[in-house]
């Protein structure tokens, strides 16, 4: 059909053209009266009247809200999460990693060897840096210790601050991804929305009632 | 009598916003035609073989990803092929059907980018390019629920894949192929009958069979000469012979039948997956670690595993020694075999087909220089 | 009304100035491109000049025709010489030339000084006055050409009385070129016709190297 | 002098506020003016110089507000949100970039003619800006009505040619040289029908001053002489180097052309300058076929010319957005083969209406029109029909083929369609176009 082809290319743009964009604006989405009202959580007239101030704001294409990005709990951030009194410091994660950058120092527990020995992390920094989110160490991490995190904003100026350490890794928020952890997902655990604070509650088991560890660990013996 | 005219030597690249990554050609014009043409690649050398040989056979799985950043599910698929080769591995039957599916999402996302980025050579100033984009990018998505990464995946372990797909992520594909089939027809509505895009790319950069046969040429490049070549329908691999499709051909061979062989590829891969889906069982997605360890150490031999890949055939050779890593492994990329017709595609063809013809190639330069 | 009018004399000194000056870097330039861009300044000011005038439809064809295609394809073709910067080797025949040149300027001076150049003020061609008053002039036996236009209808006078007999030249002009100069302006065709065939004989590749014929298929 | 001006209402209300002591002015109701009687001439300049800076300023910030009102079309013909960050609806946008451009290192390539590298971007800038001169933007808000008026755009427009010469020449690249060769060639050859397109305009209006062509369009020209809108819209795109004719800039082959070697505000001179030819181009297809600023009357004549400029330039950036890019010669032989064609059969066709109807009234011109549609229409297809390219036959795989192992043989004979790829051009045409269904 010679001849036609143009045209018809121009409604396919001109389509495109009356559909809402598809881009998703980061870090905050501009909205216009009605967004800024549904944001407020009011309708869109009282919102008129009781903030006029914002309304003006909002009609001008001033206003924004923040963006809530949504991402699949599989997501592989960075910001590892890491769940020390889960890591046995064995140093799977470190031996799988395909660019060995993740540093490991341990000494022997203080505990006492009948009730479990255990080593103590001394060290343990992960150089963001030069990560590739491939998810290996997560994937080798023997006890559910270390998981992926979701975060994604962890741009600096300076290469050395890529280097998260122990303390970092343990003060921050507690959102594993549920890259190869299934349980996550059995648990339908949102990293976006949720936190795993306590650690018994990251592995790959329920943490077991403290009748069923009394019968298994006192009343067997 | 004819005015004489001196040709003029032009560097274009290695910057340049048409050379599909680094790559440098050294192009001699005699006005706007092309009178010589001399590709110089190795910008993008990360020396990706020589780093395999320092990498247990898991961990070059996140090396793969980045030959062919664009298909890096089909780059994940053929290495993994050649380790289970190389082992002996059985892989799982779900994990088969998984690294399928993934596989064909990552050829539609990777003729999508190849087409899209064609047209913005052709200088539909990014609109063709935005609207194939924005389908990839559901594709992305889908495999951001498969495996938690868009385009570095590392999705594939030798015997399957490392993690089954999420409840999610069954109805999102079958939205997902709805809203591929539908972009299609809009992106063929657009261009395919599209006067400009005739004119420019019908007869132009033809190829005789011949010489794309001598050149081992290999993919939508070969197909779009009329030869019936196709992986999955001459060698398959996986469970390719439990799947009937159609094979794409064109005789022309010219950069539009590249473009429409691409195209239709596409299409024909949505009704792949649809069979994937039937077929798909229950069960394990990789055999238990105590079938496949996490450091496989193959017996020494060699093995060469080849798939269809979205620009060709794929191909890796290992060779092992015994140990955890491999002694050398070598990759057969289609991009850099492609190349290779470069110069007999462009001599005696107008400046203004140069990145045209480039592009119709679909190259990437990651997987030429590795 | 006398201060205006001497804004046009400057604004004649101005333009004459340009073309003057620029005439002589076309001379005295080294550099072949930059003289090709400073003789399309020069023509440029040749249209100025016209625009003074009154003359509009000659200052927009000189404009259109010199500066826009014969200075482009001049310095187009500077392009294809080698060794631009330093120059063209002085020529043998210098001498002819400079001659040539002398002699024309003479023959245009005297042509200039011996024409009897009258102003707007005191037209006394019937011609014109007639173009004043009436707002048509007569070209040819019972042709007229319209020249002011449609007066608006609150000014009337002021209007006539200020757009001169040769304010709208083209309707003359084009009136002329096709009854009174029909013959000169045929030839004329038929010449620029003719050098136009011999200009795509002169580009058209011969018929033996059938190379570039691929790149013709192709669309 | 000043008095032919004086019905322009642009120049009369400047002019007699400043010298209103004049006779001319006083007719016109204008009692006392600023500068004394004898300085008139004060009064002229300083009105001219105010009426140039007003003109200037409002198509300098035209440029501002369309250079933002693109980029949001862009964003939304494809399916992206277009600038939003910076101001309300990202409208500051452009006034960062320009002075981002202006904080940017000057640089001048070390091969470079100075002279001629400073030079080129003037020369562009001044001829974009001249175009303005005639351009009438409402019932008398012109700066000069010229009686050649149309002429004078061609005349002013051809002057581009020079410019990206230069500019390509004196930054001594091969690139630029190349874009350069490009643009000229380009520019040359649609000159010349966008320029016999007009001739049909002007023979229905009878005059080349753009007053009477909006005086003459008793209905809308674009109505009365399609096939003159359609080559002239063409043209008018190919002149101002726009997709898909924008070969002297073809970012994907030739990087930014001619204009590799400019930085900071040379650069944006010449980014000024094409963004002004963008408007002025609008303004003329708006003056030239949509009948200027005529419209109902409650709505003021400067409104209708801006909402008629508006939708052309929507229509330019729609072309932009969807049109990839010809070859050079493939551009070329559209404007010799094709455009030139149309525009001899418009300007014949016109030439024998007008003969039957001189001097045409609005129900005439409907009847010119009637004719001229399907002139248009059937010329259009035939000439489409001459240029355009036959479609031809995908031959599809036998389903049954078998099955090869890899590298145990030579590629199988039935594997091979189609004998001599040369001739599959020539083949039967059709057949299965959607693949073998």
């Amino acid at each position: 059909m010679i001849g036609l082809g143009l045209p018809r290319g121009f409604l396919i743009t001109l389509k495109n053209f009356v559909r809402p964009p598809v881009t998703e604006q980061y870090p905050d989405r501009h909205v216009g009266l009605l967004g800024a009202a549904k944001e407020a959580g009011m309708n869109p007239v009282h919102f008129l009247f009781k903030r006029p101030g914002d309304s003006i704001k909002a009609i001008a294409g001033l206003a924004t809200v923040p963006v809530a990005v949504t991402q699949s709990s599989r997501f592989r951030g960075n910001e590892f999460t890491f769940y020390e009194d889960r890591c046995t410091a064995c140093a799977s994660c470190a031996k799988y990693c395909p660019l060995g950058i993740i540093e490991i120092a341990s000494v022997p527990g203080q505990i006492d060897a009948q009730e479990g020995e255990s080593y103590k992390l001394e060290v343990f920094d992960i150089d963001i840096g030069r990560c590739m989110f491939c998810g290996l160490c997560v994937e080798a991490c023997p006890y559910d210790a270390l998981h992926m995190g979701t975060d994604f904003e962890r741009s600096k100026y300076v290469r050395d601050e890529l280097v998260i350490t122990k303390e970092e890794l343990f003060a921050a928020p507690k959102r594993p991804s549920a890259f190869y952890r299934p349980q996550f997902e059995e648990k339908r655990f949102d990293p976006f929305q949720e936190t795993i604070d306590d650690y018994h509650n990251a592995g790959r088991h329920e943490r077991p009632s403290d009748e069923e560890l009394k019968r298994k660990w006192v009343d067997e013996r | 009598m004819a005015v004489k005219t001196q040709p003029v030597t032009v560097n274009l690249g290695p910057q340049h916003p048409s050379t599909h990554g680094v790559f440098r050609m050294r192009v001699m014009f005699d006005g706007e035609e092309i009178v010589d043409v001399e590709p110089v690649f190795g910008y993008l050398h990360r020396g990706s073989e020589k780093l395999a040989e320092e990498r247990t056979y898991t961990q070059i799985v996140t090396l793969t990803d980045r030959m062919d950043y664009v298909s890096s599910m089909l780059n994940n698929q053929a290495y993994i092929l050649a380790v289970e080769k190389l082992a002996g591995i059985e892989p799982s039957p779900r994990g088969v059907w998984l690294r399928m599916i993934a596989g064909e999402l990552q050829r539609i996302a990777s003729h999508l980018v190849a087409t899209g980025f064609l047209l913005q050579d052709l200088g539909a100033l990014g609109t063709p390019l935005i609207y194939s984009m924005r389908e990839r990018e559901n594709i992305l998505d889908l495999f951001e629920m498969l495996c938690g990464a868009r385009i570095t995946n590392s999705y594939l372990r030798p015997g399957g894949v490392f993690m089954d797909a999420p409840g999610e992520f069954w109805p999102a594909l079958d939205r997902g192929l709805d809203d591929i089939v539908r972009s299609i027809d809009d992106l063929e509505t657009y261009l395919s009958g599209n006067e400009i895009v005739f004119s420019r790319t019908k007869g132009t950069a033809v190829l005789p069979q011949e010489l794309l046969i001598n050149a081992s040429i290999t993919g939508p490049m070969l197909r779009a000469s009329g030869v019936d070549w196709d992986l999955r329908h001459r060698a398959p691999y996986d469970y390719y012979d439990r799947i009937s499709f159609e094979r794409k051909l064109h005789t022309a061979s010219d950069n539009y039948a590249r473009y429409w062989v691409r195209v239709q590829e596409a299409r024909e891969s949505v009704n792949i997956i649809r069979q994937c889906i039937d077929q798909i069982e229950p069960g394990p997605v990789r055999p238990s670690f105590d079938d496949v360890p996490r450091l496989i150490r193959p017996p020494s031999g060699d093995a060469y595993a080849a798939i269809e890949g979205s620009k060709g055939e794929l191909g890796f050779y290992l060779v092992s020694d015994g140990g955890i890593a491999p002694y050398r492994m070598h990759v057969r990329s289609s991009s850099l075999i492609n190349l290779t017709l470069l110069r007999d595609m462009l001599i005696g063809g107008q400046f203004g087909d140069l990145f045209v013809t480039f592009g119709s190639v679909d190259l990437n330069m990651g997987e030429v220089d590795r | 009304m006398m201060e205006v009018s001497s804004l046009t004399t400057f604004a004649f000194w101005l333009a004459s100035a340009m073309t003057l000056g620029l005439a002589v870097v076309v001379v005295t330039q080294k550099d072949v491109f930059r003289a090709a861009i400073a003789l399309a300044g020069s023509f440029l000011g040749v249209g100025i000049l016209y625009f003074i005038l009154s003359a509009e439809f000659v200052g927009v064809v000189q404009i259109l025709v010199y500066v826009g295609a014969i200075s482009v394809l001049m310095a187009f073709a500077v392009m294809f010489i080698q060794d631009i910067a330093s120059g063209s080797r002085p020529s043998q025949g210098r001498v002819i030339g400079a001659t040539a040149a002398a002699l024309i300027f003479a023959a245009l001076a005297f042509t200039a000084y011996n024409t009897e150049w009258s102003s707007i003020d005191d037209i006394t061609d019937p011609v014109a006055v007639a173009a004043m008053t009436e707002g048509y002039v007569e070209v040819g036996t019972g042709d007229y050409a319209l020249i002011s236009g449609e007066a608006p209808t609150d000014s009337n006078e002021v209007v006539s009385e200020n757009r001169g007999v040769l304010v709208d030249s083209t309707s003359a002009l084009g009136v002329m070129l096709i009854r009174e100069y029909m013959l000169a302006f045929e030839i004329i065709g038929l010449l620029l016709v003719a050098a136009l065939i011999g200009g795509l004989l002169l580009m058209r590749n011969p018929p033996s190297s059938s190379k570039t014929e691929k790149g013709d298929a192709s669309a | 002098m000043p008095e032919a001006f004086l019905d322009n209402s642009l120049w009369r209300n400047i002019y007699c506020v400043l010298a209103g002591d004049s006779s001319t002015c006083a007719a016109r109701d204008y009692s006392s003016g600023f500068f004394p009687a004898g300085m008139e001439w004060l009064a002229f300049l300083v009105s001219a110089a105010i009426i140039i800076f007003l003109i200037v300023n409002a198509v300098l910030g035209g440029v501002i507000v369309l250079i933002w009102g693109e980029r949001r079309l862009f964003g939304r013909f494809q399916s992206r949100t277009g600038p939003n960050r910076w101001g309300p609806f990202g409208t500051l946008t452009s006034v960062a970039d320009a002075v981002k451009t202006m904080f940017k290192e000057d640089l001048v390539p070390a091969e470079a003619d100075k002279i001629l590298f400073n030079l080129a971007p003037v020369l562009i800038a001044a001829p974009a800006l001249t175009v303005f001169a005639i351009i009438p933007w409402g019932v008398g808000t012109y700066v000069a009505d010229l009686n050649i008026g149309v002429l004078f755009i061609m005349a002013i427009t051809s002057l581009t040619t020079l410019s990206v010469l230069t500019a390509a020449w004196s930054s001594a690249n091969r690139i630029a040289i190349l874009s350069a060769l490009r643009s000229v060639a380009l520019l040359i050859s649609y000159e010349i029908p966008m320029a016999l397109a007009l001739v049909g305009v002007i023979m229905l209006a009878g005059s080349m001053s753009l007053g009477d062509i909006i005086a003459a369009q008793g209905i809308p020209f674009i109505i009365v002489q399609p096939l003159a809108f359609f080559v002239f819209f063409i043209a008018a795109m190919a002149e101002m180097a726009r997709a898909p004719f924008d070969l002297t800039e073809a970012e994907s082959e030739l990087a930014a052309g001619y204009l590799n070697d400019y930085a900071s505000m040379k650069f944006g001179l010449f980014f000024l300058a094409e963004f002004m030819a963008e408007i002025s181009t609008a303004a003329i297809v708006t003056t030239l076929f949509l009948s200027g600023w005529k419209g109902f009357d409650p709505i003021p004549s400067h409104f209708w010319f801006g909402a008629k400029l508006i939708f052309v330039l929507f229509v330019i950036i729609w072309f932009r957005m969807t049109l990839p890019r010809l070859r050079v010669d493939q551009v070329l032989k559209f404007a010799w083969k094709g455009l030139f064609e149309l525009t001899m059969i418009n300007i014949i066709v016109t030439a024998v209406l007008l003969a039957i109807l001189p001097n045409p009234s609005t129900s005439e011109l409907w009847i010119m029109a009637a004719i001229n549609w399907p002139v248009a229409i059937i010329s259009i297809w035939g000439v489409s029909k001459l240029l355009g390219t036959a479609p031809y036959s995908h031959p599809q795989p036998d389903p049954n083929a078998p099955s090869y192992p890899v590298g145990s043989e030579s590629i199988p004979t039935d594997a091979v369609l189609g004998a001599e790829p040369s001739n599959a051009a020539n083949q039967a045409p059709q057949a299965q176009q959607e693949g073998g269904n």
